[in-house]
């Protein structure tokens, strides 16, 4: 979130699309009926079902699964063909007057650099002018052809109500209405904001769905202020933690990213990161990347990262590709991998196709699983009958299982998506020989490091030498990791402003990332969590929840990062001249001398309004992007494309392109998808608000909320089919089918889209062969191996199925 | 007795005045269905503190679930999906004891001290007292209690009054994630109620309105309803609950006037027996049969 | 058998003696009129965060026993807690059944281990889990690690072994998962925010 | 009683178990139920070993009854048909309250009083019988809905409140006249007596004016 929970009783607009907070996240949710009831805020949901959510809206417009971003598109073409924009933050802190190169095209659904074969584009056209001194041209009266703003209008006009209706089904009146509620918030003193989950991350398009939803808001100006941001409301209780922390296959702790293959030239890889400002006078806070890194590398190695070694650069892997989870699932159907470690992790239930996992798990060497419970994962080799019907005989994966504590067993901190890092104590004794996560990892690190040590083998360098000294080597503490990720000084460091002051003593925890060297000096584990335990103690205990300025910041409970920030570019707060847009909702403003107020300004401190510093300070050009440049792998414009299962068979904006050019998708899953003639009901796959996930299951109480699997059809789709309510029915798409009882409701209404009716299949996801309630199918059976372009997420949202009478 | 921390306005089937000097707050729940998602919580937060479990069901073809009250599930929440001319609302009410001034689960109970209705509103159960014969829910006009088939005796909500008693909310409403459970002195929470129907009426909700029926003698879970004009659209809440004629006649009236009628034929007997003397053979018929002796 | 007025007033006497002397051997029982014991009197609290959806409301968690040697904790109750800013006391249908995770059934206690092709999980002990898993990583490293590329470029690393992590871990167990990983090179490594 | 020729068969050995252990259910029923008609009577659930025993039997003494009263219903439902003499007799309310037999028109084996009482008790029984089905908790409530339910408690407890003021007349009626529980219990009656009390039945039983 850029934003955070409490944050959203601030807002005078919500909007909850691609998500639905009233049941996956019902206690962030309360801050909606709170804006609501205190803060008189109208409340939109958007989405395929009237969900819990839309139960207490205002304003619900329906829309088909997977056209986001036309509905967006139109809202951009409404806001900018009625001037219902802010104008002075759009010309100020977005990159609306930037010129853009002039090879950049978009014709016919494909952007400028497209390579067929590859599935890729080649970015360089899309970038800014440059000029001579290096820095990105402006045409600050905005009306340039080729500038951002103009470029966008062209993009957008194409996105007319009418469209939008045609594509999204929604009634045109209803997307209007969302439109005005929407541009009302383009005054200053008015804010909007979006709330989104896996409804927009899920699909071959998600990424520029929640892109469009921030253009919208960078347009609207709502982007740093209280009340405003587009807010990212997460899955589990620490997936922005185990992101900031960076345990995905390309990343490091704290968005450094793993060199590729081809960057073994380690200053070139630091300078490619280091970015340079775009414009004059801006932060570009990018530039430190090397003080990060170094400090990384001193926090694993020890004192085998030294500058001679280039801090073990090459004791990293370097990337050829990007090893997703679809990817590593492709190449383990492929044989190409031996062994897989599920930490508190079900992939058979979470990774789309259920069949072609379970294939590939069956060619694994080894599988080890270490969780609190008895996953789908770690019994995939069991027979379950229908619904998991494998031969153990035929089946040569070693498994072992590790059972690992739970929240209430263990202390240590999660990192909600407000990015408050919080901190817990154990309660309880965890039950049997279950050990922490720490103590298995230690475990197993320590016996493969006493094997290295005394067999050798394939290159054990990093291994002998990871900086291991944790009291109780076996059991790290999770205080000693704390302090470790905050980082500290390995050598006295003094003042950059007084050199013969020392600032931090060695040995001492260190105060933030501010204070990072790349010079070897400090340590430091994840940079963004710096200021978590400094010399001080335990920030993320903190439990001092009062609120001074009434905007819910309480700034001295926990530890958010960055810098213990609440609201993240609130720089944008305030107009040009450091006066906050709104002074009912002051986050900081210039005080003559600095900035302060009710949240830790997110900007250099003392760098006056006139000094012409960009609110965006990790951007190098220090605004914010409506035009994406090279970031997004499909276009610097979000474009709607169709679900690659779609129900009309077509994209209306433009048939020869109908689905993203550049999406994750393997040859013979794309062989494999389901058409319209075979498989006519769009599909889409959900939580419910008893359940989370495949955990609950496993629980009493929860299971007794909802103890059986059922799928959601509305009335006229049961009438054409013959379902009654409490029937049971058949689900199939190209890949499998279940089998669950029918809730027949009002609540999904068939939709006209492009000339024909399209039903919508709704389908939970909480049943499984394991567990407590009563035994249900994966719900991934039914989903498609495809991913989105950027972070490779699949595509559970949107698919086709076919149903009937069991 | 020991512990009496709320203080006993009524209690079943006892004919002397309780110990009801002290006054306590009267409190009340208020449920503002306007603001409820039907998520559970409340269903969850209610058996995990009264530390009990229901069978684990089956689907229904609703999302209901469990589909009604049990003596395991005190609370339930009742969707309905109702087309008005706002288009489709989806009315989701929580269900459970309504705590009402004048219980007719307490006027019904024939076992003294199973049914308590303590000062501040509450009316408890006390399952040890309880019997079994199930006349509270004959009682009951919103259909509430529930008989196990375990132990037969009758549960349901308690409003946590073992919470309430010292001084904390009840579980359904701490739990609440979106504050549509409130809880506080009844006079706070009807000052509430009204500032949510002003929020409603502003949002075009013209009928929108409390729902505190005085056919009970008021209720201490009261609602808002976004059409307080219909509540049978909220899953059947009853437009004008009351205790019937039939369970008044039953336990009112019945009860002294058949006491009076049993009495007045023993002393009316005796009189006539002090009076009449006994009826024996007469003399006459006697002596026909002396003989006979 | 004839009764007369004298018998059919001893009778009566005789009634109501009968029945008093019943009465006072089996007197009603009292009408108890207290509410159940509030259970949390002297329960020991402890402060915890939510483990499902990423809101992480604040808990108190209430266990068994004080703390005393001799008393083994066990969580019997999870309320929100208050104090915390975002979810100030609430808790949503799932939090407010953890505890029913805490004690599921289907909780892991002992390190298992099934053999290829074979129908059963088999109990084995952390030394010999530990020390099959490090031996199977160690022979999979050795064979398939990959120092260099095609092109000579020094890579480090080891494809063919993946791993998953844990995104309702703590940060802690993530940062000590991430660094042991990384070390040993592999790169198909993840976690549930990618999906 | 000599059971010679002096003395008359009124009742018969299965016909005084079955009158007997009808007054012993009756007893055990009315004790039971009044337990929860009304408060002051809730002591009387001692009797039973508390509250939840006397809720348990009562129904099940219930089952009990319906065979026994079954069997009283079938032994005397012929005898007690009423006549037109019955309704003669049933008019002399004043001869029937001060016991004047000699003014009364002559019954038979038994009066009009008696057969009143016997189809009182008759409809009272199939009364409680239906209603008690529907109150019976732990069995058959749930199958009806709540206000069969709350109509059957009142029919419950007014025919049951009816069924006690008719055997407490009954009682009262057995102890004002003289020797006709001991009818009840030995079976046999004096001439006298039957010539006093049921006039008709003695001159059928002996043949004659004597």
């Amino acid at each position: 979130m850029t934003n955070h929970w409490v944050d959203i009783k601030n807002a005078n607009v919500i909007i909850v699309m691609g998500g639905n907070a009233a049941e996956a996240h019902p206690c962030g949710f309360k801050w909606v009926t709170e804006a609501k009831a205190h803060n008189h805020a109208t409340f939109i949901v958007v989405d395929p079902r009237f969900t819990r959510s839309a139960s207490v809206a205002d304003l619900y417009a329906p829309l088909r699964t997977g056209t986001d971003i036309a509905f967006l598109g139109g809202v951009v073409n409404y806001l900018l063909s009625n001037d219902k924009i802010q104008h002075e933050y759009v010309k100020a802190y977005s990159n609306a007057p930037f010129i853009v190169a002039e090879g950049y095209r978009f014709d016919d659904g494909l952007f400028s650099g497209y390579d067929e074969a590859a599935r890729t584009y080649d970015k360089s056209t899309w970038a800014y002018e440059t000029g001579p001194d290096g820095y990105a041209k402006v045409d600050e009266t905005l009306q340039h052809p080729r500038c951002v703003l103009q470029l966008l209008k062209q993009h957008y006009s194409r996105y007319t109500p009418e469209v939008v209706s045609n594509i999204c089904g929604t009634p045109r009146d209803t997307f209007l209405k969302v439109c005005e509620i929407i541009a009302t918030t383009s005054a200053p003193d008015r804010t909007l904001t979006f709330m989104y989950a896996l409804g927009w991350t899920q699909h071959s398009v998600g990424s520029q769905m929640i892109r469009t939803a921030a253009m919208v808001q960078l347009l609207l100006g709502n982007v740093g202020m209280a009340g405003g941001g587009v807010n990212a409301l997460r899955g589990h209780s620490n997936i922005q933690g185990l992101t900031d922390l960076g345990l995905l296959s390309d990343l490091l702790p704290g968005y450094l990213t793993l060199p590729r293959e081809k960057e073994t030239d380690y200053q070139g890889y630091i300078a490619k990161r280091a970015l340079k400002p775009l414009r004059p006078g801006q932060m570009s806070y990018w530039q430190n990347y090397a003080k990060f890194h170094v400090s990384l590398m001193k926090s694993w190695f020890g004192d085998a990262a030294t500058k001679e070694n280039n801090w073990c650069f090459d004791w990293l892997p370097k990337l050829d590709k990007v090893y997703d989870v679809l990817q590593v699932f492709e190449l383990m159907h492929q044989g190409k991998l031996n062994g897989y470690f599920c930490q508190g992790f079900n992939p058979l239930a979470a990774i789309p196709n259920k069949a072609k996992l379970s294939g590939a798990m069956a060619k694994l060497k080894y599988l080890v699983v270490i969780d609190p419970l008895a996953t789908e994962t770690s019994c995939f080799w069991e027979n379950h009958g229908e619904y998991n019907n494998v031969d153990p005989a035929k089946i040569p994966t070693e498994v072992i299982r590790l059972p690992s504590t739970c929240f209430a067993e263990e202390n240590g901190s999660l990192t909600n998506s407000g990015r408050w890092l919080q901190w817990h104590y154990q309660g309880a004794p965890p039950p049997g020989d279950a050990k922490p996560d720490a103590d298995i990892i230690a475990g197993i690190f320590l016996k493969l490091r006493e094997l290295y040590r005394k067999e050798g083998g394939a290159f054990p360098d990093p291994i002998l030498n990871l900086a291991w000294n944790y009291r109780i080597p076996h059991s790290p503490a999770p205080e000693e990791l704390a302090m470790e990720y905050n980082g500290k000084a390995l050598a006295d460091l003094a003042d950059p402003k007084e050199p013969t002051k020392v600032m931090v003593m060695k040995g001492q925890q260190l105060d933030g990332f501010a204070q990072l060297r790349d010079d070897g000096s400090t340590a430091c584990g994840c940079w963004l969590y710096s200021g978590a335990w400094t010399e001080k103690g335990n920030m993320m205990a903190r439990r001092d929840n009062s609120d001074p300025s009434g905007l819910g910041n309480t700034i001295n409970w926990a530890f958010a990062w960055p810098a213990n920030r609440r609201v993240l570019y609130n720089r944008a707060s305030c107009d040009p001249s450091g006066k906050p847009w709104d002074p009912k909702r002051k986050l900081i403003g210039w005080d003559g001398a600095k900035w302060s107020g009710a949240d830790v300004p997110d900007f250099k401190p003392d760098s006056a309004p006139g000094d012409g510093m960009g609110p965006f300070i990790m951007q190098p050009e220090g605004v914010g992007r409506l035009f994406a440049l090279d970031k997004m792998a499909e276009g610097p414009f979000p474009e709607h494309y169709e679900p690659f299962e779609t129900p009309i068979d077509t994209n209306p904006l433009h048939p020869k392109v109908i689905s993203n050019p550049a999406a994750r998708v393997f040859k013979g899953d794309i062989e494999a998808f389901g058409k319209s003639k075979d498989y006519p009901y769009a599909a889409t796959t959900y939580r419910l608000t008893e359940h989370f996930h495949f955990w609950t299951k496993h629980t009493s109480l929860s299971s007794i909320m909802q103890p059986e699997q059922f799928v959601e059809i509305s009335v006229e789709l049961a009438r054409e089919k013959g379902i009654k309510a409490g029937d049971r029915v058949k689900v199939w798409s190209s890949r499998g089918f279940i089998k669950a009882v029918a809730v027949v409701t009002k609540r999904i209404k068939p939709l006209k889209v492009n000339g024909k009716t399209v039903h919508h299949v709704g389908i939970p996801i909480h049943w499984g062969f394991k567990g407590i309630a009563k035994i249900g199918y994966l719900a991934n059976i039914l989903t498609p191996f495809v991913g989105d372009a950027n972070t490779q997420t699949p595509e559970f949202k949107s698919f086709l199925v076919n149903i009937e009478k069991a | 007795m020991a512990l009496q921390s709320l203080d006993i306005t009524r209690r079943s089937a006892t004919t002397t005045p309780s110990p009801s000097q002290r006054q306590t707050p009267e409190v009340a729940k208020l449920i503002d269905v306007s603001k409820c998602i039907g998520c559970k919580a409340c269903q969850v937060a209610c058996m995990e503190w009264n530390d009990t479990r229901d069978a684990i069901g089956t689907n229904h073809g609703v999302l209901d679930n469990p589909t009604d009250l049990t003596e395991n599930s005190w609370t339930v929440m009742r969707y309905a999906e109702v087309e008005t001319d706002r288009g489709l609302e989806w009315l989701i009410r929580k269900d459970g004891c309504m705590h009402c001034a004048n219980p007719g689960c307490l006027k019904a109970c024939p076992a003294p001290g199973a049914i308590v209705q303590y000062s501040n509103g509450i009316v408890d159960f006390h399952e040890e007292n309880c019997i079994g014969c199930g006349y509270c829910i004959t009682g009951c006009p919103f259909n509430i209690p529930r008989l196990s088939k375990k132990d037969s005796k009758v549960y349901k909500c308690t409003l946590c009054s073992d919470r309430v008693a010292v001084g904390l909310e009840p579980a359904c409403a701490k739990t609440c994630p979106t504050g549509a459970i409130v809880f506080g002195t009844k006079a706070d929470m009807l000052r509430h109620a009204e500032e949510r129907v002003q929020d409603l009426k502003s949002r075009g909700f013209a009928k929108a309105g409390i729902y505190d029926p005085q056919g009970v003698g008021g209720t201490h879970v009261i609602y808002v309803l976004q059409h307080a004009d219909r509540p049978e659209m909220y899953s059947d809440l009853p437009r004008n609950p009351s205790i019937g004629p039939l369970v008044e006649l039953w336990k009112g009236a019945a009860k002294p006037v058949a006491s009076l009628a049993l009495a007045a034929i023993g002393v009316g007997a005796f009189v006539h027996y002090v009076t009449k003397g006994p009826n024996e053979v007469s003399e006459e018929i006697e002596k026909e049969f002396e003989d006979e002796k | 058998m004839r009764v007369t007025r004298r018998q059919f007033f001893k009778v009566c006497a005789g009634g109501l003696g009968s029945s008093s002397v019943v009465m006072l051997g089996f007197p009603p029982a009292d009408a108890l009129a207290e509410v159940r014991e509030f259970k949390l009197i002297r329960s020991t609290e402890t402060r915890n965060t939510c483990p499902y959806c990423s809101v992480s409301c604040g808990l108190i968690m209430h266990s068994l026993g004080d703390k005393a040697k001799n008393a083994a904790s066990s969580i019997f109750h999870i309320e929100g807690d208050p104090d915390h800013p975002v979810n100030r006391g609430t808790l949503c249908p799932k939090g407010a059944a953890l505890v029913d995770f805490i004690h599921s059934p289907n909780r892991l206690q002992y390190p298992e281990y099934r053999a290829p092709g074979s129908r059963e999980w088999k109990r084995i002990s952390w030394d010999e889990a530990f020390t099959r898993v490090a031996r199977l990583m160690k022979d999979d490293r050795d064979k398939n690690f990959i120092a260099r590329n095609d092109a000579g470029a020094t890579v480090n690393r080891w494809l063919t072994t993946g791993f998953l992590a844990a995104s309702a871990s703590s940060n802690e167990s993530g940062y000590i998962t991430h660094k042991a990983i990384r070390s040993t090179g592999i790169l198909a490594f993840d976690n549930q925010a990618r999906v | 009683m000599k059971n010679d020729s002096r003395t008359l068969l009124r009742f018969t050995v299965p016909e005084r178990i079955n009158h007997w252990l009808v007054a012993l259910t009756f007893f055990l029923l009315a004790l039971s139920g009044l337990v929860y008609f009304q408060p002051l009577y809730y002591p009387l659930s001692q009797l039973f070993g508390g509250g939840t025993w006397a809720r348990i039997l009562h129904p099940f003494f219930g089952v009990v009854m319906i065979f026994l009263f079954g069997g009283m219903f079938f032994r005397f439902r012929k005898l007690s048909i009423i006549t037109p003499t019955d309704k003669d007799w049933l008019r002399h309310v004043r001869e029937i309250v001060n016991g004047d037999e000699q003014h009364l028109p002559e019954a038979g084996k038994l009066n009009g009083g008696q057969k009143v009482m016997f189809w009182s008790l008759v409809t009272c029984m199939v009364l409680l019988i239906l209603s008690g089905i529907v109150v019976w908790r732990a069995y058959f409530s749930f199958l009806f809905p709540i206000v069969v339910v709350r109509f059957a408690a009142v029919v419950h407890a007014a025919a049951g409140v009816v069924m006690i003021a008719l055997i407490m007349g009954h009682i009262y009626i057995a102890i004002w006249t003289k020797e006709s529980i001991g009818a009840m219990l030995y079976g046999r009656v004096r001439r006298a007596w039957a010539k006093q009390h049921h006039p008709a039945w003695f001159r059928e039983m002996t043949g004659g004016d004597k």
